[in-house]
């Protein structure tokens, strides 16, 4: 379908960055308070998903098509196994062992304190929402009904 | 309290389930479906486990689209012949009666509602609360525990998404197939 | 008592794959059955008016240790809420598939397999 | 960098080499040529772990507080098994592939999958077994339905709900194990589990029945036929030939034989019902004209002579248990491949349709007929000695019956399968078979490999220093009873 009416797209227009922002914030803040990778990732899937749906395939296209998409949620996996791997190349220190909070604890309660848990919430969080949107793209471009139309 | 309201939820679950199992209309059927993950996440939150509820209705919300994406523009209303089960239904239920009869007196081994299980050994869910904050930093003991002590539990589970998502768009390959000639 | 209400919503997902026709209502209840299972997990986890495990200013960890709600069957739940989303999505693609090969989601009328 | 800090290795090379292979790479070679080179590495990796038990404690927490992870001798073998054939499967998809698009996303699930098989293999924690059990199988109703044909698409949906029903039994139980125990470590569960309970037993239950799904276990046996035979030929080749048994039989042997120990154990269940599954398992295939699907039916029963060992509980009994296990891998994934080579060159899956192509596959012919011979136990092949262990076990610990249905299911496999033979390879060559050629190099060098094991795992039994190395010291772990907290610090 080419999308829906105007007021839907301005409003999706408008509201796509409210919803990222707040996905961002989950992730980021994913062990302070409630939250983490998961959740924050899967509503950053939904604000592309909205988009795809109030624009029509075209238009999302531009945004995050299929194949960077598809690239991006490769680079959050290979970096969420680098983080476990990074004990191989240290002397003595076991594999997926919080490595950077053994040297470099940060304050507690501060967004940069618990070593590796942030960095690996924010390489869950890219993983899952990219993921999830190629998967609702994959379903969609899929669809002959939706390729009749445009 | 709470638990005269986590029993009322799960009523509703329950209901919601015979609901979407007689439904004639699919697309019914996945709304009450996306209505019994919400009444689930609710429960979450009243049993203080705040990260599974936001993550439930998360989850919900996109197996919701995915559905209702794969349901529009096709055969919604389903015709009266077919809805008949399509093998009898009186074995299975009356088996599954017997499964759950045998299975409820063993309930009453279970830890009392209310009391884990965790409290009468020297557990490891003890050892987290109390050595976990110090040992990893993060306040969040529930995202400690699957970050840092079980790390890789989660490295499998991202692993799992990933070939899920691989495997979805492997089968949906439509679109490349006008392209080139593949298989023959 | 709670415990055998979460047993039965898992039979009556088992009933449900067992016996609906339809594709989209076995990939319900399939999914039906995994929030089940997971509400079962979490049940078991729960401690009489406890707290919610995350340590903040006000409270230490030794006064979280004895009030809060067991940890680990939540961190357990929350990978296989995700596993479950992963199923659903490989199923809802191979239902469309078959759809568009076969023209209908009911499996009794998807029988090319012999025997 | 002694042998134990490798055993991480074992997951994190596959998942590396599936992460990069995913990519869509438009030269072909480089994705066949980073799948074989892992898979090589892996295959002398899982020859050079040393012979005792060895611990890895992920995130250098101990057996307490972290994920262990454990290797003993019986998963030190059944790793060689796996990295072997998933080699070999590599190597021929190399030449089978040309006729599917799509070869990255192709070699990233077969990663997976051995990703999620090496992660079961090498744990000792339930939850971690139940994620990477989800990993090998999800990877695996991908690949089912990998060619996109409606019948493979409706065998994948059914095996898939199958699976996903028995991998929520495998999560019941281990919910309930927790409930129990407190704890999710395999070593603090058998220590801590006591059977005098019901929900001991309900434990026992819910794990034997996802399980047994899993491994296709006599009620549990109908999605076999359809998921092995509609999968791409070296998909099917690792299906049957490790998949059930790495996802199922090893972890049913370590569940029952570790943490429940024999005692509470339900063998002679398990005896029973491997006989029945072992004669459907042959009956069926006796039916059956498409050449992949008897050959589908024929490892449920195979499977079914593997829990007839495991049931009888005793040393022969295991001992024959085992190696029936690695000799089946063995001639079933050659059978399967040359199935592969012949749909491949000729396109034809009803062997009564074929016939006379002895004289234009002369290599196919040949392992075939070593693949034949092995499978029905003519005696100086694998399949021979394993089959006689079994019926000794039987025999020695009085179970005669068993001993008479491990007898005629053998004497009908020995007859099923060279009227197979007539019907593909001897007899007059069809017109429209005349053009077909030989399937290339990169297919029938595997199946030489497999030929060459079909023969020589024989020796394995035979030549004391082998035998005492691989398979002894595996059942001395099973009979060694329980783990009882071996490496776990309070």
């Amino acid at each position: 379908m080419m999308g829906m009416t105007e007021i839907v797209k301005t409003v999706a227009e408008w509201i796509k960055g409210f919803i990222i922002f707040y996905g961002l914030y989950i992730i980021l803040q994913g062990h302070l308070s409630p939250g983490g990778g998961f959740a924050g990732g899967v509503i950053i899937a939904c604000a592309f998903i909205m988009i795809e749906l109030a624009f029509g395939g075209k238009r999302a296209e531009t945004e995050l098509d299929e194949h960077k998409s598809h690239n991006l949620d490769e680079i959050g996996a290979l970096f969420f196994l680098f983080l476990g791997i990074l004990g191989y190349f240290l002397p003595q220190i076991p594999f997926f062992a919080n490595v950077i909070q053994l040297y470099w604890p940060g304050s507690p309660f501060h967004i940069l304190s618990a070593g590796s848990i942030p960095l690996m919430n924010l390489a869950i969080g890219i993983k899952v929402g990219t993921g999830l949107y190629s998967v609702f793209t994959g379903l969609s471009h899929y669809d002959p009904l939706y390729q009749e139309e445009n | 309290m709470i638990e005269i309201a986590v029993l009322f939820l799960l009523l509703f679950m329950i209901v919601g389930m015979l609901f979407v199992l007689e439904i004639e209309n699919l697309l019914s059927a996945v709304v009450m479906m996306g209505a019994i993950g919400f009444g689930l996440s609710v429960i979450f939150l009243l049993l203080g486990a705040p990260d599974l509820a936001i993550v439930q209705i998360a989850v919900e919300v996109i197996s919701l689209v995915i559905l209702i994406r794969a349901t529009i523009h096709r055969d919604i209303k389903e015709k009266a012949d077919e809805s008949l089960s399509q093998v009898s239904a009186i074995p299975i239920l009356v088996c599954l009666l017997l499964f759950f009869l045998l299975i409820y007196p063993a309930m009453s081994f279970l830890p009392v509602f209310g009391s884990p299980v965790f409290m009468n050994y020297y557990s490891s869910s003890i050892y987290y609360l109390q050595e976990g904050f110090k040992i990893t930093g993060a306040p969040n003991i529930i995202s400690a525990i699957i970050l840092d002590f079980r790390g890789y539990d989660t490295l499998g589970e991202a692993i799992v998404l990933f070939t899920s998502i691989l495997g979805a768009l492997s089968i949906l390959r439509y679109r490349n197939k006008k392209k080139e000639p593949s298989e023959s | 008592m709670i415990y055998a209400l979460c047993i039965l919503l898992f039979l009556l997902g088992l009933y449900g794959v067992m016996v609906k026709r339809n594709l989209i209502k076995i990939i319900i209840s399939l999914a039906m059955m995994t929030n089940a299972v997971n509400l079962f997990f979490v049940l078991l986890a729960y401690r009489k008016n406890g707290q919610v495990p995350i340590i903040t200013n006000f409270n230490t960890a030794s006064t979280v240790a004895d009030l809060a709600v067991d940890p680990i069957p939540q961190a357990l739940v929350l990978t296989s809420v995700v596993i479950g989303l992963g199923t659903t999505a490989l199923m809802v693609a191979l239902a469309i598939r078959l759809y568009h090969s076969y023209g209908t989601f009911d499996i009794t009328k998807i029988r090319k397999l012999k025997g | 960098m002694n042998m134990v800090s490798l055993l991480p290795s074992f997951v994190v090379i596959p998942l590396f080499t599936g992460l990069i292979l995913s990519i869509k790479s438009k030269k072909m070679w480089y994705t066949h040529f980073i799948a074989l080179g892992s898979t090589i590495l892996l295959s002398i990796l899982a020859l050079l772990t040393p012979l005792e038990n060895s611990y890895y404690h992920v995130g250098g927490y101990n057996d307490f507080v972290g994920i262990t992870l454990a290797i003993d001798p019986l998963s030190r073998i059944v790793l060689i098994m796996v990295q072997v054939l998933v080699f070999l499967a590599c190597w021929y998809s190399i030449g089978y592939m040309d006729h599917y698009t799509d070869h990255s996303r192709y070699y990233a699930l077969v990663f997976f999958m051995l990703a999620g098989m090496n992660g079961i293999l090498i744990t000792a924690d339930f939850f971690n077994l139940f994620v990477f059990m989800e990993i090998a199988t999800l990877a695996s109703y991908a690949l089912v339905a990998y060619g996109g044909k409606s019948h493979e698409l409706e065998a994948s949906f059914k095996y898939l709900v199958l699976g996903s029903v028995s991998s929520l039994f495998v999560l019941f139980g281990i919910a309930l194990i927790y409930s129990q125990t407190a704890a999710l470590n395999m070593f603090i569960v058998s220590e801590r589990l006591d059977f005098s309970t019901p929900i001991a037993w309900l434990i026992v239950v819910m794990m034997s029945a996802g399980l047994g799904l899993k491994s296709a276990l006599f009620p549990f046996h109908s999605w076999l036929p359809d998921a092995h035979s509609s999968a791409p030929a070296p998909i099917s080749a690792v299906l049957s030939g490790v998949l059930i048994k790495a996802v199922g039989i090893y972890v049913m042997l370590r569940f029952y034989f570790n943490i429940v120990g024999i005692e509470n154990a339900p063998l002679s269940l398990i005896a029973w019902l491997g006989a029945l599954s072992s004669l459907t398992g042959v009956i069926l295939a006796m039916g059956q004209h498409d050449f992949k699907r008897l050959l589908a039916c024929h490892s449920v029963s195979q499977v079914g002579y593997i829990f007839i060992g495991i049931g009888l509980g005793t040393y022969w009994g295991l001992l024959g248990a085992i190696l029936h296990m690695i000799n089946h891998a063995a001639f079933k994934s050659l059978l399967f491949l040359n199935a592969g080579s012949i749909e491949h060159a000729s396109g034809e899956r009803n062997f009564h349709q074929m016939g006379g192509l002895a004289k234009v596959m002369p290599w196919s012919n040949a392992t075939s007929f070593i693949g034949f011979t092995a499978i029905g136990g003519v005696p100086p092949l694998n399949g021979f000695w394993s089959k006689l262990l079994l019926m000794l076990a039987c025999i020695m610990s009085g179970q005669w019956a068993l001993a008479l249905i491990i007898a005629c299911v053998a004497l009908m496999t020995l007859t099923l399968f060279p009227k197979i033979q007539k019907y593909v390879f001897l007899g007059d060559l069809p017109e429209k078979f005349k053009k077909v050629k030989e399937s290339p190099l990169s297919m029938i060098f595997p199946m030489l490999i497999l030929c060459f094991f079909c023969i020589t795992l024989g020796l394995l039994l035979l030549v004391p220093s082998w035998r005492e190395y691989y398979l002894v010291s595996a059942v001395n772990v099973l009979l060694g009873g329980k783990w009882l907290g071996s490496s776990y610090v309070p």
